[in-house]
């Protein structure tokens, strides 16, 4: 047998399953029961509506899962549960991992191919999951004249600003995870990361390729960020707020994008290029300069770099949602639920067993409502970022330059002067006739 | 690059795609030079030899005077029996029309050692590069595959063959290839 | 660039380096691995984003194919010649078997001559989409990857009926072509041909009318009309700066003269011009496989019967046809044996190579793929 | 405004086209069809008969071990070998038969265009790979067996456009 692939046999491996099982029981039982006790001496135990919920009072809701219901809608209302799960994190990645699967098909579709097909049966659903393993299972190569601890970080600092960015973002009534007074700011600044990072990363890998597509990253954002913020300063004035909320609920009558259009085209076009999307993808540009600032990334660094530039590209269209779109604002779809239910409760299985839980609908209708449609119109505007890919080639950096300083940065303009006429004409604004 | 008057004599004294036009050429060649030799007169296609220490000048009567304002290609012939090796230049034209279907074949040898090295033996001949700069890089093949040099040209350096090339230049005949 | 020294009291700060001329330039190797190289190396001297000189390094998928067919008789070379270029391979032999058929004084029929014309065109399409695929692969637009790579399968479904095998057809013979076509194959190829030209047309609003496109390449990689004649450029690149040469038109060879077709000329010679030509000729090209299903022959003889070992006189040709690159021209010397002394294949590819460190030099490197790939150049056929 | 007309129809021809029919087929599952059986010549009018060019067919009563195939090969991919078969047969006295390496075969058909007593022919047979060098080469007994095709899809064309059906 060759070295490669030690001597196999299934009662070693069952062996060893069994005994490590054996010494987690006896450490856990022996050192972590005791330090459970200990903690418990010092810790206050949280109240919630009036009732301690000491040790025991958990274990009585494991039981009745029905009474572990305000333990839920509480957690909910913590930062963790809200950078983690919904408004945070795991909401932006499951979009994300939704729309690497739906520009793999729509792309396909276009270019009358099929895409993924075989990868978990319908549709090549899993097929995302596949390359994740892949990108996982991969060894890390870095360059050997790398400056390494720089050339470590940056993707995670890609990921994490990509994280940032989403957490400024309002999806439903009072779910976002910072509402910061002064969030639009907050939203530049995060956004002022992204090219530090990407030329760090170039410069640290030490090779010619990212190099060169570090230092056209670094023109291309920071000469699209001066007509993104531009853009952005219309609304500003128009609703006399930089925070997102307030912003979002400026727009219960009518979304932004009806007086500000010009804003809107300018503002998606920067978006295109600061995602690096076709036709703005020249940092990557793949038959010029290999694939830019990302040449070097191997395995699961590329995979970083990749979920943070879908979670950019989720944030983004977010952020277009919120400014223009009107965020979560629209018809109402799910009807306010009836009274009984948060009242009396819901009883599950009458005949078998009847567990009567009170105040079962986590989330409240408004935030339902909103939820779907924020989705809705985000779904709509990734559908416009992912379009282009199908129908444009790449321009060239003198051109993408050359859009950015002269033409967009006029167009801000013209929106800027739109917005100060129908502030000074007293059409809409703080104390308008709208 | 066929200068205009040059375009308006030929366009004058042919009147387009006669059939004696082929033969009109070949007079022309050889009635302004003496010692070279009209090898055939076939329909549209002309070979001229000439001596090696002509060339340059017999290319730049046939580019001014007969309007053939490019070459196609430089085709090295390796004759072993003769001691020589023949490099045929097929010169066309694209500004003068009567001359589209023409190909002048403008041949020379220059002398051929069975032990060569190349660019420093007697294989060489005068590049036509200043004449025609089309066949910049054709001459360079030619150089690296029968091992003829060209005076004159500014980049004989190896073209298809690795760089490392150590045997004699394949195309000659005395290359074999193994097995055959 | 590390060993430099720099002038006394000048030396750099740490972490600084002073800017000098030498510093400026890199030296970037694109290729033979690179996604926008083909088998060859472009290496480029680079001036922050412009390209101060090229230098083409072909070479890589050199074969010896001129080499072979001094060891090979007039029939056995025939496989062996078109693998050079395999996307184009019956027009890679079409001037080897005009050439071979002057020497060894045939005549073809008539159906014959139509079936190469059909073929040849098919091929000339079938190479000229997948240029296109990489053209598009090279700008970035994977939609024109796509498309013209899966609409090539109808004129390759085509000739797989016509000849028996996708790409390396081995149809064309000294005395014709191997074998007729299958029997209802002037309706198939009618209605594929028909198809393929109405999608041919849909590749103008997301390729050809792009603005973006447009903006890229236009005004890039200039080749002027001057300079196109006296490097000796053929093909796609000529015609692209405003010269009418087309061989089938100048030098019609087979039935040419017979088919109803004009000559493609754009007078601009930059890159969207060199890349739109061959989308006309192709759009050309299915009107001469309609005029040629039309007006071919509905039967008689495809192939002269010739002996295994045909011997040619002691003579030399020089035959050319346009291929889909340009003018593809085979220089066959013949000593009298049943083996060529010596043939030079004459490819359009190696011709237009030399306008290309003439149009890259002074060029952004953004341009280097649509300068580059729009000189209709296929590595494989120049290096033969 | 041409640029913005230019990119609206830009983006409208993607968006058409996503309700297009695909193009691509299955392959594994579905195989294309081919004219005929493979490619045939007809030494009497000398000329072939159309079809694809796969793996080779030969037949044992006809072939009369006359290396022709074998000699039409030599000077292009030398896959032909002559061994001995144990076969008696009237025409063949040496009983030698061609055995083809498709490791070697350029699937030219310039064999079968040599052989003079319609003994070789080529099928519609594409998938020969093998796991070994020596799987790649067949022997005349392999040859003899006719192929089992299964191909059926064929390019259709309608309003919506092209698919294989």
């Amino acid at each position: 047998m060759s070295v490669i692939a030690p001597k196999f046999r299934l009662g070693y491996l069952i062996k060893g399953i069994t005994d490590n099982i054996f010494w987690i029981i006896v450490l856990v039982t022996l050192m972590g029961i005791p330090a459970i006790q200990i903690v418990l001496i010092y810790i206050d135990f949280p109240v919630i509506d009036g009732e301690i919920w000491n040790p025991f009072r958990v274990l009585d809701a494991m039981t009745h899962p029905e009474r572990a219901l305000p333990l839920v809608k509480n957690f909910m209302q913590t930062d963790l549960f809200k950078i983690i799960a919904f408004p945070g994190f795991g909401f932006a990645a499951l979009i994300a991992a939704a729309v690497i699967f739906v520009e793999r098909k729509m792309l396909a579709k276009l270019q009358l191919r099929v895409g993924p097909f075989y990868c978990g049966k319908v549709e090549g659903i899993l097929q995302l999951m596949a390359d994740g393993l892949k990108l996982i299972s991969k060894e890390i190569i870095i360059p050997a004249k790398a400056d390494k601890p720089l050339f470590w970080v940056s993707p995670v600092l890609f990921a994490a600003t990509a994280g940032a960015f989403v957490a400024l973002i309002p999806v439903a009534p009072g779910w976002v995870v910072a509402d910061i007074d002064l969030g639009l700011l907050a939203v530049f600044a995060v956004i002022g990361f992204f090219p530090i990072i990407t030329i760090v990363s170039a410069w640290s890998a030490n090779s010619k390729f990212p190099f060169i597509g570090g230092i056209r990253a670094l023109y291309q954002m920071v000469s699209f960020e001066i007509p993104l913020i531009l853009s952005l300063l219309g609304i500003v004035m128009l609703t006399g707020s930089l925070n997102l909320v307030e912003i979002v609920e400026s727009q219960v009558n009518f979304p932004w994008i009806i007086f500000m259009p010009v804003g809107a085209i300018v503002f998606f076009i920067c978006i295109l290029a600061e995602l690096e999307r076709i036709p703005f993808d020249l940092p990557e540009a793949e038959s010029e300069i290999v694939a830019g600032w990302l040449t070097e990334f191997s395995g699961m660094m590329y995979g970083l770099v990749q979920l943070g530039s879908y979670l950019k590209l989720y944030a983004f269209a977010a952020l277009f949602v919120v400014l223009f779109l009107g965020g979560w604002n629209g018809p109402v779809i799910v009807p306010p639920f009836p009274a009984e239910i948060v009242t009396d409760g819901i009883t599950v299985m009458p005949d078998a067993l009847t567990v009567e839980i009170v105040g079962l609908p986590l989330f409240t209708h408004e935030m339902i409502n909103g939820t779907i449609w924020f989705i809705l119109k985000t779904v709509g505007v990734i559908f416009f970022i992912l379009l282009p890919r199908g129908v444009f080639p790449r321009v060239r950096i003198d051109l993408l330059l050359k859009i950015g300083w002269y033409k967009l940065i006029v167009l801000a303009f013209v929106n800027i002067f739109i917005a100060l006429a129908l502030v000074y004409g007293g059409i809409i604004g703080p104390g308008g006739i709208l | 690059m066929s200068s205009a008057d040059s375009t308006e004599i030929v366009k004058t004294d042919d009147s387009s795609l006669a059939p004696d036009l082929d033969k009109s050429l070949s007079d022309s060649i050889s009635k302004k030079f003496s010692n070279i030799e009209i090898a055939y007169v076939k329909p549209d296609r002309i070979r001229v030899n000439v001596k090696k220490e002509e060339i340059i000048a017999v290319a730049t009567f046939i580019r001014d005077e007969l309007n053939f304002d490019h070459a196609e290609s430089v085709s090295g012939v390796d004759y072993p029996k003769d001691k020589q090796i023949e490099v045929v230049y097929h010169l066309g034209s694209y500004t003068d029309t009567s001359l589209a279907k023409k190909i002048l074949a403008l041949a020379t040898r220059t002398p051929r050692e069975d032990n060569p090295r190349p660019g420093n033996d007697s294989t060489k001949l005068p590049s036509l590069r200043d004449v025609f700069p089309s066949v910049s890089f054709h001459e360079r093949e030619c150089f690296e595959m029968l091992g003829v040099y060209f005076d004159g040209h500014p980049d004989n350096r190896r073209l298809l063959l690795p760089e490392d090339w150590a045997d004699i230049p394949p195309l000659r005949k005395d290359f074999a290839i193994k097995g055959r | 660039m590390s060993d430099q020294t720099y002038p006394k009291g000048q030396e750099a700060l740490p972490g600084l380096q002073l800017e000098k001329v030498d510093d400026r330039i890199m030296t970037l190797n694109v290729g033979p691995q690179h996604p926008g190289s083909g088998h060859m190396r472009i290496i480029l001297k680079v001036d922050g984003d412009y390209i101060v000189h090229c230098d083409p390094d072909p070479g890589y998928v050199h074969r010896g194919e001129e080499k072979m067919a001094e060891y090979r008789n007039y029939i056995t070379n025939i496989p062996h010649l078109e693998r050079p270029v395999i996307h184009d391979s019956c027009n890679i032999l079409y001037p080897y078997c005009l050439g071979v058929e002057e020497l060894l004084g045939i005549e073809v029929s008539e159906r014959a001559k139509y079936l190469r014309v059909i073929a040849a065109e098919l091929n000339r399409c079938v190479y000229t989409e997948y240029w296109l695929g990489i053209y598009g692969i090279f700008l970035g637009h994977s939609t024109m990857f796509m498309w013209p790579v899966g609409d090539r399968e109808l004129l390759i479904d085509l000739l797989d009926k016509m000849t028996g095998a996708r790409v390396t057809h081995a149809y064309f013979v000294p005395g014709g072509v191997r074998n007729d076509v299958p029997a209802n194959f002037e309706d198939v190829c009618l209605r594929q041909v028909n198809y393929f030209e109405k999608r041919l047309k849909e590749y103008a609003d997301v390729f050809y009318d792009n603005p973006i496109l447009i903006s890229r390449t236009k005004d890039t990689g200039v080749l002027s009309r001057e300079d196109a004649i006296k490097l000796g450029t053929t093909g796609s690149v000529l015609r692209a700066s405003g010269v009418d040469f087309d061989i089938r038109k100048k030098e019609p060879y087979d039935v040419y003269e017979e088919l109803d077709f004009q000559t493609n000329v754009l007078k601009e010679g930059d890159s969207y011009a060199r890349s739109k030509i061959p989308w006309l000729d192709m759009l050309e090209s299915c009107r001469i496989i309609r005029d040629a299903l039309q007006k071919m022959p509905k039967s008689g003889s495809v192939r002269v019967k010739l002996k295994p070992k045909p011997k040619g006189g002691d003579t030399e040709v020089y035959r050319r046809v346009e291929s889909g690159r340009g003018a593809l021209a085979m220089h066959i010397v013949s000593d009298g044996n049943s083996q060529p002394y010596r043939i030079k294949i004459n490819v359009p590819s190696f011709r237009n190579l030399i306008a290309m460190p003439h149009l890259l030099t002074g060029e952004k490197l953004g341009n280097l793929p649509p300068v580059y790939w729009s000189l209709n150049y296929w590595p494989v056929e120049a290096d033969r | 405004m041409g640029t913005a007309s230019g990119i609206i129809k830009a983006l409208n021809s993607g968006v058409k086209h996503i309700a297009t029919k695909r193009f691509t087929f299955r392959y594994p599952e579905q195989k294309l069809k081919f004219v005929g059986d493979g490619y045939q010549y007809d030494p009497d009018a000398g000329v072939g008969i159309a079809g694809y060019k796969g793996r080779h067919i030969l037949f044992h009563d006809k072939c009369t071990g006359c290396n022709l195939c074998s000699i039409a090969c030599e000077d292009i991919a030398e896959a032909i070998a002559m061994p001995k078969v144990q076969e008696q047969w009237k025409h063949n006295k040496k009983a030698i038969m061609p055995q083809i390496d498709y490791g070697k075969c350029v699937f030219c058909g310039l064999c079968v265009d040599a052989c003079p007593f319609y003994a070789l022919y080529m099928t519609n047979d594409y998938e020969l790979s093998s796991f070994t060098k020596e799987g790649l080469i067949y022997t005349p007994a392999q040859l003899q067996v006719k192929p089992k095709v299964d191909q059926d899809v064929e390019i259709q064309i309608d309003e919506k456009g092209a698919n294989h059906g």
